[in-house]
């Protein structure tokens, strides 16, 4: 036999071998490792999507590096929870947006920000999220809103970033 | 389950491109004039490896 | 034996001694915490790659055993990293890329090169956990002078549940003396470099009375 | 713009040897005498560039439509040690010049930490295509002057009298700590 042929066979036998352990130690950690991310932002991800399955989509990450971790909700759609600076540069704006699956957006909640009252912080009312947020499609840009241009075109720059990467899940 | 099948087969691919390569590598010779030389490195004190300068004047500490 | 295992601590120290794995020694070695987690994930993947590869010694092709070694560390290691994900996520994100990291660590490589293809399986674990403590150990002296120096105080969490802690303390005295320059680079360097030359000192002083002796 | 202060920071600020500890063996290993750092710099250039690009490759055409992220790992390592192994192999049959310069420091690579580095970083800092080919050349440049710097003040400190327990790689750790010290103060110049 010939010789390149036998150690190829040899080093072959070992990768399957390990291959198929990497496989099975995979397959026990991989759902505990899931439900560990989950515990922390389950409790978010219900208000959007009550009582819906959620799966953490580990390795999703936008072009603008805005989302934070991304979830499919099964039979629902995607949630993504970004993170971007508006005005306050100290504390970052954090939201968990929820998707259907043809990619329109459903819902938004607020889990942070300190924008300037009365004039960033009109972004975060509800009329507003209403508007201009909910309902909106891949295809669509969120609104800006006048007298918060910082912090809206903030976050309508974090949105467009998010809905390029759900247009991309969605295929 | 198909994920690990999967996952064998791209194990088994890489791990045989790269014992081939090795293979392969050892096999081809070196150019002319080069046959002596060796990159030098002293960054750990293990005097058996092949690019400690030691390991080819024989094992000098007897620690 | 004994003799193997000691070595590992003092006089083959495999960081003091012999410089391997320099990289994550510096890098993680900013808290006691960091340093015994990824001293017993070292200790683990030594111990068992030692063995598997000593196992395997009398029927590996010698023309390609580097990749078989590597092959049998990288899946040890990718096991290991699974593993610290899924049941100690603190320890997983504090240690972060240089967990992975242990793949390239001269340590394990240079072990199974030099000792476990050659020795019985017996010989070649005690040889892993030897200098996998040694390293541990290493690891240790660094990070509780680092982390001395730069918050005052020593604080070692349970690997599984963060939210508890199992020994610590801090000294009150030390609280406006703190240098947090010692939790960056500088202090990783600085320390590693005392230490080298204070295991260089004792070195070259038993060598030293062992010459005299022999006269 | 953004693309050039990325690399100014990963050469200057986020320095992989005297920031993030990485690549120490080769930086204090061949750094007797700067012909060789250099040798070995441009070496680690090229590794690193050919095998994130394969890498990058990898983890997006088989990883993640197969779902086998958690393959990361093990399979970054085999392509970048099999790149090395074909690399030395086409240097040494058809260039003994650069075999000469480049090729020798090639065996030297493939445990080299810096390389699955940035080849993981590639991938956890969701870089794109471009991002992760600045990336691949500004992580091992920033390497490469660092490795060229000490070897400079090396072959000084080689003729220094230093005490005999800090004689070699001790000292030249502190020397490392100035160098840190001094690389943090370009922290702010993006």
């Amino acid at each position: 036999m010939n010789k390149t042929v036998k150690l190829v066979i040899f080093l072959g036998i070992i990768a399957a071998l390990s291959g198929l352990l990497i496989g099975a130690v995979n397959s026990v950690t991989e759902p505990i490792i899931n439900e560990r991310l989950l515990a922390s932002e389950r409790e978010n991800l219900e208000v959007l999507f009550p009582g819906a399955e959620f799966v953490p989509l580990e390795g999703a990450s936008d072009e603008g590096g805005y989302v934070q971790s991304a979830f499919e909700v099964s039979g629902e759609g995607y949630a993504a929870r970004i993170e971007t600076t508006g005005y306050n540069s100290s504390t970052p704006i954090q939201l968990l947006i929820g998707f259907d699956q043809e990619g329109t957006i459903t819902g938004m909640m607020v889990i942070q920000e300190q924008e300037t009252d009365g004039f960033g912080s009109k972004v975060f009312e509800q009329s507003n999220i209403d508007t201009a947020y909910i309902g909106k499609t891949l295809e669509e840009q969120v609104d800006l809103l006048s007298g918060a241009t910082v912090t809206s075109s903030a976050v309508q720059a974090a949105v467009t970033s998010t809905q390029a990467m759900i247009a991309e899940l969605i295929g | 389950m198909t994920s690990i099948v999967v996952a064998i087969l791209v194990f088994v691919a890489l791990g045989a491109l790269f014992g081939v390569g090795f293979y392969l590598n050892q096999k081809t010779p070196k150019p002319k004039g080069c046959e002596n030389l060796t990159a030098d490195c002293e960054g750990c004190r293990i005097t058996t490896c092949p690019h400690h300068p030691h390991s080819t004047e024989g094992e000098k500490e007897n620690a | 034996m004994w003799q193997n295992f000691k070595n590992g601590f003092i006089k083959e120290n495999p960081v003091f001694g012999l410089y391997l794995g320099l990289c994550s020694s510096l890098a993680i070695s900013t808290s006691l915490n960091n340093a015994i987690g990824m001293g017993m994930c070292v200790t683990i993947v030594l111990i068992f790659s030692n063995v598997l590869v000593s196992a395997i010694r009398k029927i590996t092709p010698d023309e390609i055993r580097i990749p078989v070694y590597i092959v049998i560390i990288a899946t040890l290691v990718s096991i290991v990293e699974m593993i610290v994900h899924a049941f100690m996520p603190e320890l997983y994100d504090s240690l972060g890329v240089f967990l992975g990291l242990i793949v390239v660590n001269c340590i394990i490589l240079g072990r199974a090169e030099a000792f476990a293809s050659k020795n019985p399986i017996g010989a070649s674990a005690i040889d892993g956990l030897g200098m996998g403590l040694g390293y541990t150990f290493a690891l240790v002296l660094i990070s509780v002078v680092r982390e001395l120096i730069a918050t005052g105080g020593i604080a070692f969490y349970n690997p599984f549940d963060a939210t508890q802690i199992i020994f610590g303390f801090n000294i009150e005295a030390l609280a406006p003396y703190t240098v947090s320059l010692f939790s960056g680079s500088v202090g990783a360097f600085l320390t590693f470099s005392c230490f080298a030359a204070l295991f260089a000192f004792i070195k070259q002083r038993s060598a030293k009375k062992e010459k005299e002796a022999k006269k | 713009m953004e693309l050039l202060s990325m690399a100014i920071a990963a050469i200057l600020i986020n320095n992989v040897v005297l920031t993030q500890f990485l690549g120490i063996c080769p930086f204090l290993g061949v750094s007797k005498n700067s012909k060789s750092a250099v040798g070995m710099g441009l070496a680690v250039i090229f590794v690193i560039f050919g095998a994130s690009l394969l890498t990058f490759a990898l983890y997006k055409l088989v990883l993640v439509p197969f779902n086998i992220e958690y393959m990361q790992l093990i399979s970054f390592i085999l392509v970048i040690a099999a790149f090395v192994q074909f690399t030395e192999m086409f240097i040494k049959k058809y260039s003994a010049s650069l075999y000469k310069s480049l090729g020798i420091y090639l065996p030297l690579i493939t445990t080299n930490c810096v390389v699955l580095f940035v080849a993981q970083d590639n991938i956890t800092q969701g870089y794109n295509l471009i991002e992760t080919m600045v990336n691949s050349i500004s992580v091992p440049a920033g390497f490469m002057l660092v490795l060229f710097l000490f070897s400079c003040l090396r072959e000084r400190l080689d003729s220094a009298d230093t005490t005999a327990s800090w004689r070699g790689n001790p000292v030249a750790l502190v020397v490392a700590a100035l160098m840190a010290l001094a690389f943090s103060g370009l922290a702010g110049i993006v």
